[in-house]
């Protein structure tokens, strides 16, 4: 096991299966000689030259197309926005062509691409550049979503990610590219639709991915003084969501809580609600909360943007009232 | 080939696209067929011309929802696409495309796409994968004069001739976008102006000689082949029906269609090769050949099963969960 | 009362606007001389000119663009996508700038702008035109959504949209332009926000908007012959959601079945079902379910595109299940 | 005005600027400021020189994220300006926006865009509102070189072309977009050629020279006032700072940047007066005005109120439910 940074862990993906598979490339804004607007590809040009590590004009639009093509006739392209908040002048691309050609064409041609980059608020970005896309990318049948949460996720879940032969939505988050975790020595490929239990508790499964997980994993320390016992899930893949690690869990502590970086109308914040009381009604003692981004474009003040986002106190406050432990 | 024997060649692939497009109105007014179908009648010596121009199999060829013309001219079998019309389980998508989206691997066709612009980026995609693998496949990405406002156009033309690409674009200009005539979409009225924002060749040509088409597409396909980067080129022509079955086009008068009707690239072909020496018979025996390939694509429509569930169930994800 | 198709409804609401009020204007594709891809805008031109009746080149992003810049300073427009799927071109301007303006500017500049067109799949327009752009534009604060389902509703809440200040997402199911119904000669505004209860009935609440609407009522009539009595309420609006509506309606029937015409993951769909859970939880003798789209790109071939979308069987199914009612 | 006497007011305003933003930018090393803050400083004559030939707050104006310059030179108060960078209730936008969004309505300045292209179909509304309402106001709107490859910036010319609408487009080519320069993002190296491909005039201008770009503006905003439609203004010019604050602009040498210092527009408007007679001691008083305005705006920035929590709450929504 060595230490790495989220960021450099997404690197030494993408270092790994270009290595590995000379028709992976690496496209996008600033990718190249800039070493990337958030470093995720430092030293990837000087490594693989600039026929692999591509930049590109402001056009996510052209080059996602781009990406596209290029993965319908061989190639397996990593597309990297430089915030997921640019995706939007590509949705089009994304929802109407990376997830409808393997239907179009009958099955006969795959699309093997990644669309990589960062998400969520990153600190002070303003309305207009701390979206979460979450709700948006996991809609879509024919993509595949991940966040991965931990450096060793980040790793292997990309790795996975570029192997798959289907459009795979990458969500990394922004704010969390610096944290530090344990990565394996040898090759790791954490499968498709693979949640993982971060900590077991008996009293309140809590789930929760990207920047929230670490807050989920501290509301679980603080609630734990308090005689309160969280399982926290990271769900590590979005699409397909693993709903019978979840109900599993809410089996065994009745109660759920789901905490995460986007708006709550919809998105796999109410996904997960839905399926849990679906599949898990009978286990469920109390109601699922959600602990989500307040329902407002961000604020730029510091002090009011952390209010939009979930806190360990909203998080502990929604478990306390699902174990009826309110004072 | 010497000319003529070429000449006839276009005219039998022309005469079996518009035969085929005709049985295939006729199926849709008898409900057999559903949804949009967008008719190349008219444009057929674009299709012709230019698969005639490039390597079929080896290069890339991307087209809008007017799709039928171009699939058949380079070679895809029309039983494939009369069945795939009838949404069944033989057509060249299964029967989940339908008419907007055909598709045909083997002879390099990818598509059948119909978000306006779309397939712009999509189509020069493709074209860097040539230059990355150091291929000398060429692209030919087709669209109409209506989709040159729209931002894929703009970002797919100034990827491409940033990086000096091989691919040629094709603008079909049949003057009107639906209802809409290009003096009321575009500040400019030649497409090819646009061509050197681009820092590429724009050309202008007429699209109802077909041989005009194969040889000016030819020079484009040429260019990018060796290495000359891509092209922009503006072939004016003109469809003969509505926009899709739904559209009377009312937006025009009979007089101009009649008028455009006189350069019907089927009746231009047959009177040079009239005068070329080709007999009557000889055209007749082409068109008996074209019918009976048309009467066996429908039959083999009507005949095969329909699209099945389980394709539609099973071409969402190519890879199993687990990568 | 008129009898009135849910098309001319809309014509009649956008008419009467912009007769009423000179800064109202429409824009779009054949909006004009072709009299709208749907016939929507019929004699719209002539009644009022080429100044208020638009005809627009293919450019979604650029004259959704204009729409809000026009509505930044003074005007009132609305803006025809000619079906939703095209909105994704557009996707930028929607949610970076239009539900974005109002806050950005410190509540200096309202945006009143109505975007609307037709959703959903239509007959065999397969998988790129097919969209149900519900789940994506109801995650977004700052926008108004709204999606009717009779003409009497159509006409009274356009007139809402055209007047309100904001943002309105206004959704049009393309299926039921032709649908036939009774509209009050007198004007109506239809308030933002306020849910209708279509049917009453008391053994298990069903939600359903657009063609789904019909599909429940057909459903619920020949559940009554089995002796299953459904309360239908559409809801009219998704973005509000009125609550209040839904759960005073679960209180009385215990059950609550979703019906919606978007794919299953996320959307309005996820978020009545979570929202009834948790707010209706203590009320609840069955799990909330939901009839969704088959999660997967639509499909041309017509026998499978029915597969796809919530037929009156599979509604019927459901309810019997949360009324433990199965053979 | 003397022609002085108006540059000295050029001076002045472009000296507020610069100072304003070094002062910024210090404010942002103590973490009084967060967020993204992308300077203007080498640019300034742009803004100012546009400023002066426009009817500031009958006229409208769009700019990208890179916007203090524009706002301050339409006559934005700074207090209101710094305010808005500390997060502040008396900010230009409540503490909502920050610096990529600042909006000044009563002086037509209409924000402070941060999506590359995003704000120029926004931008060609207001003129389309100008055309509608039979106003002669104008529109002009700025962007980056970085911002001609994308689909926004081609429909909203588009349109703008296609309608004759009255917005001049000013392209402030300053050489970089974020770390990449023109030539590896633009297959053409004059941005103004683009313009012949939306049917408008293109030209080309120096952004050091302040009342150049006055005067130029000018003509292009009176043709457009006229009915003379819209034009394409490309103004090259160069930033001394990074892209924003966590740029160190590593892609350039510091030979390239002493070399465009020599232009830098505030050097050479101060050359320009001393040869016309001003002397030093009247540019020390400007200078100390100016001063005097920055600390001002400081101190009433450090002691405003932070933003309130209501305000975030209440912006979102003009009309209550009910309509
Ligand atoms: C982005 C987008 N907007 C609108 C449409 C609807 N639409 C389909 S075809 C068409 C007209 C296209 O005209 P043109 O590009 O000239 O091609 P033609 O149909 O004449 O071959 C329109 C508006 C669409 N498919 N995509
Ligand atoms: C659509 C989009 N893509 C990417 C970005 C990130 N970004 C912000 S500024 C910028 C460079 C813009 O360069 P230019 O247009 O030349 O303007 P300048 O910063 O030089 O003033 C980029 C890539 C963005 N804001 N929007
Ligand atoms: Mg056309
Ligand atoms: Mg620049």
């Amino acid at each position: 096991m060595r230490t790495l940074r989220y960021r450099e862990a997404l690197r030494e993906a993408m270092f790994e299966e270009m290595r590995r598979d000379e028709t992976v490339f690496l496209m996008g804004e600033e990718v190249g000689f800039y070493q990337g607007a958030y470093k995720v590809s430092e030293g990837l040009l000087d490594a693989f030259g600039q026929r692999r590590v591509i930049d590109t004009p402001i056009a996510e639009n052209g080059f996602a197309g781009v990406g596209i093509g290029a993965a319908m006739v061989g190639l397996r392209p990593v597309i990297e926005f430089m915030t997921w908040n640019f995706s939007f002048v590509a949705f089009d691309q994304i929802i109407s062509n990376a997830a409808k050609v393997y239907q179009m064409s009958g099955g006969k041609i795959p699309l093997p691409i990644v669309f990589r980059g960062p998400t969520g608020a990153a600190k002070q970005v303003a309305s207009q550049h701390s979206h979460s896309v979450d709700p948006f990318y996991t809609n879509i049948p024919g993509l595949w979503v991940g966040f991965p949460s931990t450096p060793r996720d980040a790793k292997g879940m990309l790795k996975t990610a570029i192997r798959t032969d289907d459009p795979v939505i990458f969500l990394e988050g922004e704010t969390i590219y610096n944290v530090k975790g344990e990565v394996p020595d040898e090759e790791e490929l954490i499968p498709l639709g693979k949640a993982r239990v971060a900590r077991e508790g008996k009293d309140c499964t809590v789930v929760a991915w990207g920047r929230p997980y670490y807050t989920a994993l501290s509301a679980a320390e603080l609630l734990e003084k308090e005689g309160i016992e969280c399982e926290v899930i990271d769900p590590r893949w979005l699409r397909p969501l693993d709903m019978n690690t979840i109900i599993d869990s809410v089996s065994k502590t009745n109660r759920c809580v789901v905490v995460h970086e986007h708006w709550a109308y919809g998105g796999p914040g109410a996904e997960i609600a839905d399926r849990v009381q679906r599949d898990g009604f009978d286990h469920l003692d109390a109601p699922i909360l959600r602990v989500s981004n307040l329902d407002m474009p961000m604020p730029y003040a510091s002090h009011l943007e952390e209010l939009c986002l979930p806190t360990v106190e909203r998080i502990a406050r929604a478990v306390r009232q699902v174990c009826y432990r309110e004072g | 080939m010497d000319q003529t024997g070429e000449l006839e060649k276009f005219y039998r692939s022309m005469l079996l696209i518009r035969r085929f497009e005709e049985e295939a109105a006729r199926a849709y007014a008898r409900g057999k067929i559903g949804g949009f179908l967008h008719l190349y009648i008219g444009q057929e010596a674009i299709a012709v011309g230019a698969a005639a121009a490039i390597r079929i199999g080896y290069d890339y060829v991307f087209q809008t929802y007017r799709d039928h013309g171009t699939a058949l001219a380079l070679g895809m079998d029309p039983k494939a696409g009369m069945a795939e019309l009838y949404g069944k389980d033989t057509g060249c998508a299964r029967g989940l495309g339908g008419s907007m989206h055909f598709f045909d691997v083997e002879h390099g066709f990818l598509g059948g796409w119909a978000v306006v612009g779309g397939h712009i980026p999509v189509a020069v995609g493709a074209a860097f994968k040539a230059r990355y693998a150091e291929e000398d496949r060429v692209t030919l990405c087709f669209f109409g004069e209506g989709a040159t406002n729209i931002g894929g156009f703009h970002e797919g033309l100034s990827l491409a001739g940033l990086w000096k690409l091989p691919v040629v674009f094709i603008c079909e200009n049949n003057e009107y976008a639906m209802g809409t005539p290009l003096k009321r979409t575009s500040p400019v009225t030649d497409i090819a102006v646009k061509a050197d924002g681009y820092g590429m060749p724009g050309e202008v040509l007429h699209g109802h000689d077909v041989q005009e088409v194969r040889s000016r597409v030819a020079a484009a396909v040429e260019r990018a082949r060796s290495g000359g980067g891509p092209s922009l080129l503006e072939i004016k022509t003109y469809r003969f029906r509505g926009h899709s079955m739904s559209d009377p086009g009312k937006y025009r008068t009979p007089e101009e269609l009649e008028e455009r009707k006189k350069r019907d690239p089927l009746l231009v072909t047959r009177q040079t090769l009239l005068s070329g020496g080709v007999d009557e018979a000889r055209l007749e025996r082409i068109a008996e050949e074209v019918e009976a390939v048309i009467a066996e694509a429908i039959t083999f429509a009507e005949e095969s099963e329909p699209a099945k569930e389980e394709s539609m169930h099973r071409f969402v994800y190519a890879a199993g969960e687990g990568g």
